[in-house]
C-alpha cells in the first residue's frame, strides 16, 4: 500500500517497514525465520506479518502455541546453532516471561562461552499505551533489557528507521530486542525503494534546534516534534534527538546537543522510575555538566499501573502540551 | 479428541425445575450482555476490545451454581460469563466496560480485569494461564484458614501452552488443595486451531501429576453443573484438586473486532455448533421435552433479561467517568 | 550466637537478624507462613533459617518443588485471601522466573481492583556477587522491580537494619521485594533485644560528613564506609547515606545531603547502565542542581554478565579504592 | 517409583569389548575428574563450589557414547560428567574449574558454564532446566538445516518443577524435533527428595505430550547405551523427540561443600548404592564375569587415568589466570 508524496518519495506505514525488512532478511539469507503466536495466517495481532507465510511457508513463518518461554529458549538454541530466528511476542508486557531465557541465557552465553558461542536472534515485540489495553497490554518495558550487559535494545520511531534497524538487528551477531510502538504501526514516513542497513548505536537529530534538547524515544520523537512545532510559536528552537537504540546508546551525540543547547528534556514511555529516562538524564548532567542552564528533567510514563479509562489512562503519558510546559519552563519562558 | 467415558453419567435428579430455570437465566443474562458488549463496540462507544463468552455460556453457569458466593474463582480475557456467573451485577459490569467510576475497579480494569470481593471473583487476567498460581494460592489460603472453600480457576486450552500451569497443578496436588481447574477448550487459541499448538492429550496433561481428570459436554448445562459438584466437594472434603475439560465453541470471533474469521475457521463449523450445541438451547428444549417447563416462558426469561441489560447500558452510558485524581490512587495500599 | 560488644550491645549476624525478623512475626501473626526451596530441614541454601521450621512445622515454613514462577503465583493468591506469605527465592537471579507474577499481577492487582484486593506479600531474595558463582548466581536484579509502579523494595545494609525493615515489609499491605547481599550473611552488627520495625522509605546517614556524598545501598555501604576512612586519612570528609529501600526512595535525606556537601557519588551492585544509579543520580542531579560542585558520579557493577575467574569477578565490583579514588577526583584532591 | 518394564530388552549383543572398555575409561575418567574436584575444593583451591557426578557416569557415557561428535549436547549445574563424556579434555576443564584463561571458556565459565563447540556441547547451566529451550532450539535448528543430528538435554528430576521443560516438550513432539529429554532422577532436588516436591508419575509427565518415553536403570551402563542408540536412531530418522528417565544417585553431596547430610539421607541408603549399584563396578564385574576381561585391566585402566589427571590438575594450578583485560571483552560479538 505504499503511496508517494509530493517529492516523488516512496511513503509507507511503520507496519509495511518492518514487515519490508524481515521479507527482505527472509529472502536474503535462508537461517533467517520467525517464530511466534498467531503470527503464520493471521499475520500476528496487530497484522504486521501479514503475507509473509505465503511467500516463505509455515517452516520460516511458525506459529507457536502460547509458550513466550519457549520459544525465546528455542530461539535461544537454534541461534547457537547456525540460525537467526527472530522471536515475535505479542506484546511487550509477556516480556516478563522470556526474562530468565533472554537475561540468564541469551545475554550471558558470548561471555560464559569465552566468546566461543554467539546467540544472533531478534525479539520482537511492541511497547506503548493509550490503546485502552489496560495494565498487562500497555507497558513500555524497555528499561529491563537495556539494563543487561549482552542485550541490544532498539527502539525505532519512523518507519525509515524500523526497516533499517529491524535489518541491522537481524544481522547483528548478538541478541537484539526490538520494540514496536503499536500506536505508531499505520503512521507513514519515507522508505527508499533500495536496502539500506541502519548501524545500532547512532542517534538521529529529527530536528535541529538551539535553546533546548529534547531527548526522545519511540513514539515519544512525535510528541516531542509536536512540542518543538508549539515551542517554536513562542520563539524557543527545540532540538529533538533520537537515540534509536538505548544500547548502545549514542552518548556523544546526545550530550553534544545538551551542551550546545544547555537545556535537556528526556522523554520515553516507560516508568519514569528507574526507567530509561533516568538513565540518559544522568548521562547528561554527567556529560554536559560545565555546560548545562537547567536540570535535566526526565518525562516518562507515570508510575503508575496503566489504567483502563480513557480519561486517567491520557494522563499517564507525556503530551505535545506537557512537553511544552516543561521545555517552558526550564527556558525560562512563563 | 474423542470424547472418554470418564465422569460416571451425572445424577441430575435431584436438581428441581426452579434451579434449571435460574441456570437458564444466568445463562441468558451473559448471552444477552455480550451481545449488547458486541453491540457497544461497533458503535464505537466502548473503550478497546472485548472477548465474547457466548456459545461457552454453560461452563460459567453450571460450575458457578455448585460454588458458593464466598468460594473463589479467576477468570481470563475472557471473563465476563465467569463474573456474572458467579454473581457480579450487569449495571457495573457496563460501567467498568466503559471505563465509569462505577464500575467494579472504578473504571481501572476494564473488560480484561474486572475482579470483585464479594462475589469471591479474584479477577479475570488478561495473561494467558496467568491466574493459575493465583487460584492455586487461593486454595493453599483456604486450606490454612480451614475455612471448606473451594476455588475454580477457569482457563483457555491456549493456556496449556504455559508453563506456569504445571508448576502450580503439581503443587495442588503435593498439597491436596481445593482448587478446580476447568479448562475451556473452544478449539481455538486466538486465530490457531489447537491442534497446532497442542501435542498430545490435553486430559493427560494433568493426570500427569496425579490430578483427578474429568471430561465433559461444555455445551450441556446439566453435564457441566452434575460434575462440577461432584468434583467440588471431593475438593472441599481435602480430597484435591480436579482438572475439568469441558469441550465447547466460541460462537464468534476472538474478540470483537475479530470478523472475518474464515481464514481460521469455516462458516460450515460456526453453524454448526450455533445450530446443533447451543447450550441454551439444549437446556431449554430439554425441560420443554420434560415437560418442566414451556417455550413461552424462556422468552419471558430472555424479555426480562433484555430489559434488565438494557436498563444497565443505559446506566452506564450515562455515569461519571473517574475523576482524574484516581490516577494515581490505589497504586499502593496506604 | 548472639554476643555482645564492649558497651554490652547484643551483637547478631545479619543473617541472625533477618532469621529473628521473620520468626517473630511469624510468631506475631499466624497468616506469615513462608515457602521456598530447601527452606525448611536445609535451612535455604545459605542457611539463613534454620531452626524456622522446628518452632513452626512444615505447614508454615514450606519446602517447594523448585518452580519460582509457581510459588510466587501462589504467594500472590494466598495474599489476596488472607495470608501474608514470604516466598523464598533462592538466588536474586532467579527472579527472571518470577517478573510475570510479580510485575503483572502483584504489581497491579491493588490498582486494577480499583483498590479491592491487597496483595501482602514479601518475595526474599539475594543479590550481590564475589562469591565465585559465576554469571548466573550474582547478578543484583533489584532496578527491575525498582522500576515497577505496585512494588516496593528493601535493600538492606545491616543486621538492625535488616531486621526492622524485614518486620515493616511482612507488615506492609503491598508486595514488597527484600534483597540480601548473600555476602553480608555473617556480617555483625548490633541489634536490640526489644522489638522494632523500621519504615520502609527512610533513608539513614550511615556517617556524617561535609565534603562528598556517598549514597551507598545494600553491601555498598560498607565500601563507602571503607572509603570514607581512607579519604578522611586525606581531609575530605564523606558522608554515607543509605537509603535502605530504593522504592520508596527518600529523595529528600539524598537532596539535602548532596546540597550540603556540593559533590556526590551514587554506588550500587547492580548493572551500572539503566541501573539503581542512574535514578538516583539523576534525582541528586535534578534536587540539588544548583548547589553541585561537579557532576553526581554512578559507581555500579561493570557492565559484564559476572565472570567466574576470581581476577575478573573482582574487577566489576566497587572497591573503597576505586570509591577513594572517584572522589579525589571530584573533589579535586589528585 | 516402580521401574517400568517399557523398553524392549536392549540389544548389546553388536557392542564389542573394545567399546565396552571405552566406556569404563570414560566413567574412570569422570570418577577420578570429580575425586580430585573434591581434593580441590577442599585444599580451598578451586574458587566456589561444584556439583560432583560420581555415582551417575553411566548415564553421561552411556548416553554419549551413541552420539556422534556433532551431534549436541546440554549440561547443568551437575555437568562435568556430560562435558566429559561428550568429548572435553580434562586439563582444560580444570583450567576453567579454576578460572584460567586456558580454561574452556577463558576461565569467565567457571564449573557450572562450561561449553564447548567443538565437541558439540552447548553448555553447562545453572538454571535448573534452563537449558531445555536451547536443546530444543538446537533440535529445530537441526531439522531446519536438515543435517540429521540430534540434541540432547540432561537434566536433574528437580528439573519437572520448572514450567519451560513443559513448553518446550510439547513444541518438540509437535514439530517432530530431534530432541532427547534425558531425566537424571538421583532421588533429590538438593536437600528436598523428589517424594516431597513431585506429584503423580515422572514418565507421565512427557507421555501425555504425546513424547516416546523410556526408562532405564541409571547405573547400568549396557542398558543406557542400548536404549540411548535406539531412541537416538529414532530421533535421527525424523520420529520425534523421547524422554529418558534414568534412575541414579549422586554418592556425594548436592555440592562439595554439602558434607553433613545426615539430615535428609541415611549413611545407609548412601552405603547401599555406592556398595550394590556403583555403574563402574556393575560393568567390570560383568565383562569380567562374561570373561572379556580381567580384573587387573581395570586397575590399569583406573590407573592412567590417575595419572593423566594428576597431570591436568598439575597444569591447571600452574596455568596463568586470564588478562585483567578480559573482563570487557565478549559482553558482544564485535
Ligand atoms: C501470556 C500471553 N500470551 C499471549 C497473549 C495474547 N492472547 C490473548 S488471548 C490468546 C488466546 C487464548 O486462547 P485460549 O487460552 O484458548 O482462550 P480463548 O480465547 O479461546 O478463550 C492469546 C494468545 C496473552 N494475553 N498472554
Ligand atoms: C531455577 C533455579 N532454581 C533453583 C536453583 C538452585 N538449585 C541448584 S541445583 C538445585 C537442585 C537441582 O536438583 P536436580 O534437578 O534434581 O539436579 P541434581 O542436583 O540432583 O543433579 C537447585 C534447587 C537453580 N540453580 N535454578
Ligand atoms: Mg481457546
Ligand atoms: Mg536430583
Amino acid at each position: 500500500m505504499s503511496t508517494s508524496n509530493s517529492s516523488g518519495e516512496r511513503i509507507i506505514t511503520f507496519g509495511e517497514a518492518v514487515r519490508e525488512a524481515l521479507a527482505e532478511e527472509l529472502r536474503r539469507d535462508e537461517t533467517v525465520f520467525m517464530i511466534g503466536e498467531d503470527i503464520a495466517e493471521a499475520g500476528t495481532a496487530f497484522k504486521v506479518l501479514t503475507g509473509l507465510v505465503d511467500e516463505f511457508g509455515p517452516e520460516r513463518i511458525m506459529d507457536s502455541p502460547i509458550s513466550e518461554a519457549g520459544i525465546t529458549g528455542i530461539g535461544v538454541g537454534a541461534a547457537m546453532t547456525g540460525m537467526r530466528p527472530v522471536v515475535d511476542i505479542m506484546f511487550g508486557d509477556f516480556i516478563t516471561l522470556t526474562m530468565d531465557q533472554m537475561v540468564n541465557q541469551a545475554a550471558k552465553i558470548h561471555y560464559m562461552s569465552g566468546g566461543k558461542f554467539k546467540v544472533p536472534m531478534v525479539l520482537r515485540t511492541t511497547l506503548g499505551a493509550t490503546r485502552r489495553s489496560a495494565a498487562q497490554h500497555s507497558q513500555s518495558l524497555h528499561a529491563w533489557f537495556s539494563h543487561v550487559p549482552g542485550l541490544k535494545v532498539v527502539v525505532p520511531s519512523t518507519p525509515y528507521d524500523a526497516k533499517g534497524l529491524m535489518k541491522a538487528a537481524i544481522r547483528d551477531d548478538n541478541p537484539v530486542a526490538f520494540f514496536e510502538d503499536k500506536m505508531m504501526y499505520q503512521t507513514k514516513g519515507h522508505v527508499p525503494e533500495e536496502e539500506y542497513v541502519i548501524p545500532l548505536g547512532v542517534a538521529d537529530i529529527k530536528r535541529e534546534g538551539t535553546d533546548i534538547t529534547l531527548v526522545a524515544t519511540s513514539s515519544m520523537v512525535y510528541v516531542a516534534l509536536d512540542a518543538a512545532e508549539m515551542l517554536d510559536e513562542i520563539g524557543i528552537s527545540a532540538e529533538v534527538v533520537d537515540p534509536r537504540t538505548t544500547f548502545p546508546l549514542d552518548k556523544q551525540t546526545i550530550i553534544e546537543s545538551a551542551k550546545k543547547t544547555s537545556r535537556a528534556i528526556v522523554i520515553d514511555e516507560g516508568y519514569e522510575r528507574y526507567g530509561v529516562t533516568a538513565e540518559i538524564a544522568s548521562v547528561i548532567a554527567d556529560g554536559a555538566f560545565y555546560y548545562l542552564d537547567a536540570p535535566v528533567k526526565r518525562m516518562g510514563a507515570m508510575d503508575v499501573p496503566i489504567p483502563f479509562s480513557p480519561v486517567l489512562e491520557d494522563l499517564t503519558v507525556p503530551t505535545p502540551q506537557s512537553v511544552t510546559d516543561m521545555a517552558k519552563m526550564l527556558t525560562g519562558v512563563v | 479428541m474423542a470424547k472418554k467415558k470418564q465422569p460416571p453419567a451425572p445424577d441430575i435428579s435431584s436438581v428441581d425445575v426452579e434451579q434449571w430455570l435460574h441456570m437458564y437465566e444466568q445463562m441468558v443474562k451473559i448471552r444477552v450482555f455480550e451481545e449488547h458488549v458486541n453491540d457497544l463496540y461497533r458503535s464505537a462507544k466502548m473503550p478497546g476490545l472485548a472477548h465474547l463468552y457466548i456459545g461457552e455460556e454453560a461452563i460459567a453457569v453450571g460450575v458457578c451454581e455448585a460454588l458458593n458466593r464466598d468460594d473463589y474463582i479467576t477468570s481470563t480475557h475472557r471473563g465476563h460469563g465467569h463474573c456474572l456467573a458467579k454473581g457480579a451485577e450487569v449495571d457495573r459490569m457496563f460501567a467498568e466496560l466503559l471505563g465509569k467510576a462505577d464500575g467494579y475497579c472504578r473504571g481501572k480494569g476494564g473488560s480484561m480485569h474486572i475482579a470483585d470481593p464479594d462475589s469471591g471473583n479474584l479477577g479475570a487476567n488478561a495473561i494467558v494461564g496467568g491466574s493459575a498460581g493465583i487460584a492455586t494460592g487461593a486454595a493453599m489460603s483456604i486450606k490454612k484458614r480451614n475455612t471448606g472453600q473451594v476455588a475454580v480457576c477457569f482457563f483457555g486450552e491456549g493456556a496449556l501452552g504455559q508453563g506456569l500451569l504445571y508448576e502450580v497443578m503439581n503443587m495442588a496436588e503435593l498439597w491436596k488443595l481445593p482448587v478446580i481447574y476447568v479448562c475451556e477448550n473452544n478449539l481455538y487459541n486466538e486465530y490457531t486451531h489447537y491442534s497446532e499448538s497442542t501435542a498430545g492429550d490435553f486430559m493427560a496433561r494433568a493426570q500427569a501429576f496425579g490430578i483427578n481428570c474429568v471430561e465433559v459436554d461444555g455445551q450441556d448445562i446439566r453435564e457441566v453443573y452434575s460434575v462440577a459438584q461432584q468434583v467440588i466437594e471431593r475438593a472441599r472434603r481435602g480430597d484435591g484438586p480436579t482438572f475439568m475439560l469441558c469441550h465447547t465453541y466460541r460462537f464468534h470471533g476472538h474478540h470483537v473486532g475479530d470478523v472475518n474469521r474464515s481464514y481460521y475457521r469455516s462458516k460450515e463449523e460456526e453453524d454448526d455448533w450455533k445450530t446443533n450445541r447451543d447450550p441454551l438451547k439444549t437446556l431449554s428444549e430439554w425441560l420443554i421435552g420434560q415437560k418442566m417447563a414451556e417455550r413461552q416462558l424462556f422468552d419471558t426469561i430472555e424479555a426480562d433479561a433484555r430489559s434488565e441489560i438494557e436498563k444497565a447500558v443505559e446506566y452506564a452510558l450515562n455515569a461519571p467517568y473517574p475523576d482524574v485524581s484516581e490516577v494515581e490512587k490505589h497504586v499502593y495500599v496506604e
